[in-house]
């Protein structure tokens, strides 16, 4: 993949000015660059390579449950494809995506600067990424591992036969890249911005950003220390979470779960910062209520550290502590519903324009809101009872994480297709490729909400018959789906080479990354700008830009 | 903050490392000393006061964050904090796990 | 928040100002506050072992007490005031950075490091000794006096060997970065206006001194209080 | 295809089921017509304020505040609601009724293991008589599992390292799945199994057929087997505390703390018998770490539960060290 996207940039069409991309060619100045934009798109073919591998994992599982009987894969190769698809698609894929390619690419140059506060490490943040990535791929080729993405223990540490600590080591490196880009953020937005850009004065994906980068370095911390004592119980078989030898393993849950219920936010936190972007900008418009907008991300990335229990309802837990954790995660949802109040508001009396990033972050909306109100069911104590562990908590997570954060990926990714390469993508193919995401994602993970509230398991190979209709429902969406995305990947390629060219503005857009050239200069700017206008000030920040095309 | 543009140059006068110094070591002795008597439940308490406070001076004076800017406090204060949410909200589950319900 | 940053023209050509920072005013802010931010993700990647430890003390008493008799308190001891002193030292080449005398620099670094290394031989000799005495946990950890606290006396070693080893691995950490900033200041890079690699290197091993300065009492001094006899 | 009959909601066969359903439903129509309102806003906003000629660029503005209050006074009214809900639910779960019937479960990869108090034991199988609270505690072999009875709305993991109990009360009689939804390796799908619920005489009729003696009398065996009696004898004459009574009352330890002698103490004091020792005694009784399986762990548990009296703590006559 690498390969490919590098003989791509280099047939586009040099532009009149010199860019990132067109500055120095060969495949070490992509290798060794410290430009946080060529890092961006290092990140960004990445994580589409472990996108394809966690679908393929993802299409195999709907295969295998088109009917009861495990009959396509074999019980252990099922367990290790959900495994598989979880760690992929998490680790490996959703958490990097955002920060790591978007965040990469446009927060340094919607702060107006001229590159990340340590461009050094966020390339060893890239290797260090590609040093876990392979890891984990190695332990696909070599036999897996069945642990499911939370390694509970002590099926991890003393029952699992497969690569347990390989696979937990990736996960272990690409914390720290996760980590170190964190850092780089919270030290860029609060060191580097540009003159006359006050905290008031900026896109709320900065915020965002800001927010995801917080809980990236809080908590992180806890899930390496926790996968090293896994590995170290795992290696010389002591018993820190395994009850035959004192440990609890309980505890191994808190502990994971104290980052993995942040993790949530990190991938949910950045998806938000893209809608408000995308919402300003196709409807031309202040978005509604900034502050409260900019405030609620940091809300939702200090509660998110307080109701990680939730995932431990029936694990055996006090029932006090239970309930306390109960009552705090009523409490993100309040910024949650803040957001999503305000974004619809916003369109009352806009320019609504439906382009593709508009029709992604329409449908994130709406999805977005209904895996959240089914994240009020699981948070309510006697109803997580029945539904825990089933097929509603894989449709609750999938209805935020694909239809919400991969969706505004995917929105995000259309937005600044135009500046990161230069160039536009079909808007035909791109507006079909949204419709049948949306169709597709429904049909594939509805359907889970009843069987899981039927009692349908999850993590289970073979299922009682009288599940199968609403499986094949599930399993007929998923396909759906995988057109739908196998789309963006054949057109957005193609744009590369045939796409129209894109001026420094193609929506008629505020923001700095809208007032440099498409694709930026090396240096982001050609002059240090100076803002002097409100965040989505249309009116002054048009007339402070000068003319726009396609306005 | 109005001097972040020249380097800083307020350079710590000698006397306070120095001071620093001697009430580290002497918190060190101390809390070996202390260990060494039995104070029943007071023994632990004891020592997590004198280590806290040693590294507060630690913090403070060789670290230079008494005259850092604000968001160095933050960003010190934050992580006891979030630390903290860890710790308290984990024991109140082991704490009560075995409560009656009633 | 102020922390806005302005154009500042002079300064622009020293030769350590990196390309994405305005001026040294500003790379020394940023670098300063990464190191910071740095040092919070620190904190609760020991603050979560610690939790653990912090668990199973509680619900072990007995075994924590047993166990913590186990350590040599005298060589925990002497290594809480090599480290102190090493910070000492530290804190005074930094000092000596900012006021620009080199040759001062130097000495003060190069005690640094020989007192990281003193404490890292140390904590090898004691090392040396629980592995000898069985102490080591896995399949060749011994102990009889009591056989149905053994894996819980384990347990503590699990933590004592993993929470000093991993101070120890950011004590050889800082050791290296000692030697390069070293070479550095011995080719004559810091000065009065810029010396943030020699700060940033102090905070970090100031960092490593704090955590020692909470793990001697936690492994050495609390395991027994208030448990043995009463 | 003949697939044409599937059902879209679980059968409602216990006495929570109901209560479950009552709060799934009602969070099912206001989240759910707080979803078609986003939706039918979103998609009616952005087409009548799709961007036309005259709609360039948009028109500001100002937000009401009281807008932005009552969207987070409004919502958070009804999750506190939510909250109220769902937790006098769980304390209903937590709460076992007094006059249950003791069922023992023990899980392994892969099967479910039932005693009865009468000593039936059975796998993957479990039958329950209706309309009676069912007590059911239960520990694990190995891995975490958990233990599911949807038609009933309960589950509650499977622990290696305690006991955990849960309760339900059948309203129907009928067959009804189990299943494990805790992930517990390769066939974790196929830890599955039926419970059969049966009327109180039929359930009885069921009990009569083979068995090898009530759990409690093969927990008694198992105390001899063991030589138990040897050190917990019925007068205060053994080097161990009498058993009489035990269960269920509060025991002072050594240190002066006290705890309630439940499941979770008496598998303690057998594993680890240095965890807490008895006032009065020392710390001698061996443990049985490794020697006693969970089967034989559970029937040790029923024959001590099942020793009733008063309770009797007499130190013995001369203290051993
Ligand atoms: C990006 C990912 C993401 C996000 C953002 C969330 C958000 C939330 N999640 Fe989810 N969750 C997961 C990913 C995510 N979750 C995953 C991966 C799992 C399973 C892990 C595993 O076991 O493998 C999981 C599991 C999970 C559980 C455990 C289930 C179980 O295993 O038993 C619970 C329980 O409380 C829960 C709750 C919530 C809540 C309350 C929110 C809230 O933050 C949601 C808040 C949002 C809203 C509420 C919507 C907007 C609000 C309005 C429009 C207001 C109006 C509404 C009303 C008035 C009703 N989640
Ligand atoms: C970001 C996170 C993420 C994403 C994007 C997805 C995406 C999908 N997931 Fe999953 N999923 C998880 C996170 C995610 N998932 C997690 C954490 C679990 C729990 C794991 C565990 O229990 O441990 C899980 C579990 C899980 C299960 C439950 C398994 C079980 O419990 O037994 C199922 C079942 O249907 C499923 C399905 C899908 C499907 C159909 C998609 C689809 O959206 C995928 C569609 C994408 C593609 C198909 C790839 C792109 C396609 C192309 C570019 C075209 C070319 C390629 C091909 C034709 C192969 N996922
Ligand atoms: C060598 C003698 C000895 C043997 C054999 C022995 N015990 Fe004990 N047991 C004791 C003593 C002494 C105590 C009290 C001190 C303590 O708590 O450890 C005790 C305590 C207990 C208690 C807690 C009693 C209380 O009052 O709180 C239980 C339950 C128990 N034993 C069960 C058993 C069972 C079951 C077995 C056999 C599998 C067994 N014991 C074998 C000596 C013994
Ligand atoms: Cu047992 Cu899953
Ligand atoms: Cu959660």
């Amino acid at each position: 993949m690498t390969s490919v996207t590098y003989h791509d940039v280099q047939f586009l069409e040099p532009a009149k000015t010199r860019n990132y991309l067109n500055v120095d060619y060969g495949a070490l100045s992509w290798l060794l660059t410290k430009d946080h934009k060529r890092i961006g798109i290092l990140y960004m073919v990445s994580i589409s390579v472990m996108f394809i591998l966690g679908g393929f994992f993802a299409l195999m599982m709907r295969l295998e449950l088109l009917t009861p009987e495990g009959d396509l894969l074999t019980s252990d190769t099922y367990n290790k494809f959900f495994t598989l698809h979880g760690i992929i698609m998490i680790f490996f894929f959703l958490i990097p995506s955002i920060p790591a390619v978007l965040g990469n690419f446009i927060l340094p140059i919607q702060l107006g600067a001229k590159d990340l506060a340590f461009p050094r490490i966020n390339l060893l943040s890239w290797y260090l990424y590609m040093i876990g990535a392979f890891t984990g791929l190695l332990v696909v080729i070599i036999g897996g591992v069945d642990t499911g993405w939370t390694f509970y223990t002590p099926f991890s540490t003393q029952y699992s036969n497969t690569h347990v600590i390989g696979t937990t080591f990736g996960a272990f490196i690409v914390g720290f890249s996760s980590i170190l880009t964190g850092l780089n953020f919270i030290v860029t937005i609060h060191r580097m911005r540009a003159p006359g850009l006050t905290w008031y004065r900026l896109p709320l994906f900065v915020w965002a950003m800001y927010a995801t980068s917080l809980v990236q370095l809080l908590a992180t911390p806890i899930l390496a220390i926790t996968l090293v004592m896994l590995m170290i119980e795992r290696f010389i078989h002591v018993g820190i979470f395994d009850p035959a030898l004192g440990g609890d393993p309980l505890l191994f849950q808190h502990m994971f779960w104290f980052y993995s219920h942040p993790a949530v936010y990190i991938m949910i936190l950045p998806a938000m910062g893209v809608a408000s972007e995308v919402v300003a900008a196709f409807t031309r418009k202040k978005i509604f209520g900034y502050t409260f907008v900019a405030y609620s991300s940091l809300a939702i990335a200090f509660l998110g550290f307080l109701v990680w229990a939730h995932h431990m309802f029936v694990a055996g837990i006090s029932v006090y502590s239970a309930m306390i954790f109960s009552f705090l995660s009523y409490f993100v949802a309040v910024p949650s519903a803040i957001k999503v109040f305000n974004w619809t508001a916003t369109l009352y009396k806009g320019s609504v324009s439906w382009q593709t990033p508009m029709l992604y972050i329409l449908g994130f909306i709406g999805l977005f809101t209904m895996g959240g109100v089914t994240g009020l069911f699981l948070a309510a104590l006697g109803l997580d009872v029945h539904v825990t562990d089933t097929y509603f908590v894989v449709a609750h997570f999938h209805y935020i994480m694909v239809g919400g954060a991969v969706m505004g990926y995917f929105a995000g990714l259309h937005y600044w297709w135009p500046k990161i390469t230069g160039r536009m993508y079909p808007e035909w193919w791109a507006r079909l490729g949204a419709l049948l995401v949306f169709v597709g994602f429904n049909l594939t993970f509805f359907p889970q909400f009843i069987l899981g509230y039927l009692g349908m398991p999850r993590r289970y190979h073979a299922y009682a018959p009288e599940f199968q209709v609403l499986n094949v429902m599930s399993t007929a969406g998923a396909s759906i789906l995988a057109v739908g995305y196998m789309l963006p990947l054949v057109y957005l390629l193609w744009s590369l080479r045939f796409g129209r060219k894109a001026g420094t503005n193609p929506w008629g857009a505020v923001g700095l990354e809208w007032t440099t050239s498409s694709p930026p200069p090396k240096d982001n700017f050609h002059e240090t700008p100076v803002v002097t206008w409100e965040a989505y000030d249309y009116p002054a920040m048009l007339k402070a830009m000068g003319e726009t095309q396609n306005v | 903050m109005a001097d972040i543009h020249e380097a800083p140059h307020d350079v710590t006068p000698l006397p306070t490392y120095f001071f620093v110094f001697i009430a580290l070591a002497a918190g060190t002795l101390l809390t070996w000393y202390a260990s060494t008597i039995n104070l029943g439940w007071a023994n632990t308490p004891i020592a997590l006061f004198i280590a806290t406070t040693k590294a507060v001076l630690v913090i403070l004076f060789f670290m230079h964050v008494i005259h850092s800017t604000r968001l160095t406090w933050v960003v010190i204060i934050a992580s006891f904090v979030w630390l903290g949410m860890l710790f308290v909200l984990t024991f109140a589950d082991y704490l009560t796990r075995f409560w009656a319900i009633d | 928040m102020s922390d806005v940053t302005v154009h500042a023209d002079e300064h622009v050509h020293h030769p350590f100002l990196q390309h994405q920072f305005e001026d040294l005013g500003q790379q020394h802010e940023a670098s300063t506050l990464g190191m910071w931010v740095f040092l919070a993700t620190e904190i609760l990647f020991f603050g979560g072992v610690l939790m653990a430890y912090w668990i199973y003390r509680t619900i072990y008493p007995e075994a924590w007490a047993l166990a913590g008799e186990q350590q040599n308190t005298l060589a925990g001891g002497i290594n809480t005031l090599v480290l102190i002193t090493s910070s000492l030292t530290m804190a005074l080449a930094v000092r000596t950075a900012q006021l620009g005398s080199r040759r001062a620099t130097l000495v003060f670094l190069f005690a640094t490091m020989l007192f990281g290394a003193t404490f890292l031989g140390i904590k090898a000799y004691e090392y040396n000794a629980h592995w000898h005495e069985g102490l080591f946990p896995g399949s060749h950890f011994t102990w009889h006096e009591n056989p149905e606290l053994a894996p819980k006396v384990q347990l503590f070693m699990v933590f004592y060997w993993g929470m000093t080893g991993l101070h120890a691995l950011h004590m050889v950490i800082g050791v290296g970065l000692l030697v390069w900033i070293i070479s550095r200041a011995w080719r004559s890079h810091f000065g009065p206006e810029y010396y943030s690699p020699v700060e940033v290197m102090g905070l970090y091993w100031h960092f490593v001194d704090i955590v020692w300065i909470f793990l001697f009492p936690f492994l050495y001094l609390i395991p027994h209080f208030g448990v043995l006899h009463g | 295809m003949m697939l044409t009959d599937f059902p879209l909601f679980p059968e409602q066969a216990s006495t929570v089921a109901k209560q479950t359903d009552a709060l799934f439903i009602m969070l099912t129509i206001v989240c759910g017509a707080v979803s078609v309102l986003i939706f039918t806003m979103i998609f009616v906003l952005a087409i009548m304020y799709r961007r036309r000629p005259d709609n360039e660029l948009a028109q500001e503005e100002e937000a009401p505040k009281i807008l932005e209050a009552t969207w987070i006074v409004v919502p958070f009214i009804f999750f506190m609601a939510t909250f109220v809900w769902g937790s006098w639910l769980y304390f209903r779960l937590a709460r076992v009724p007094d006059n249950a019937l003791d069922i023992y479960a023990t899980g392994k990869q892969w099967m479910w293991k039932f005693q009865h108090p009468t000593g039936q034991r059975e796998i993957d199988e479990l039958h329950v008589p209706v309309n009676r609270p069912i007590r059911i505690t239960m520990a694990s072999e190995d891995v975490i599992h958990s233990l599911f009875f949807p038609s009933f709305r309960v589950k509650a993991d499977v622990l290696p390292s305690r006991y955990r109990i849960m309760w339900f009360q059948a309203t129907k009689v009928g067959r009804f799945h189990i299943f494990c939804t805790e992930y517990c390796g390769t066939l974790h799908s196929g830890m599955i199994g039926w419970v059969d619920v049966m009327q109180p005489t039929d359930y009885q009729k069921w009990l009569a057929g083979g068995s090898e003696g009530s759990l409690a009398s093969q927990g008694q065996a198992l105390f001899q087997k063991y030589a138990c009696n040897t050190c917990h004898t019925e007068d205060a004459t053994g080097r161990g505390p009498v058993l009489l009574g035990l269960y269920g009352s509060t025991v002072t330890l050594a240190n002066n703390a006290t705890v309630v002698a439940d499941e979770n103490y008496i598998r303690e004091s057998i594993l680890s018998p240095q965890a807490k020792i008895v006032k009065g005694f020392g710390p001698i009784m061996p443990t049985f770490q490794g020697q006693v399986n969970e089967d034989d762990l559970l029937k040790l548990l029923a024959y001590v539960r099942s020793l009733a009296g008063p309770r009797t703590t007499t130190p013995p006559k001369e203290p051993k060290s």
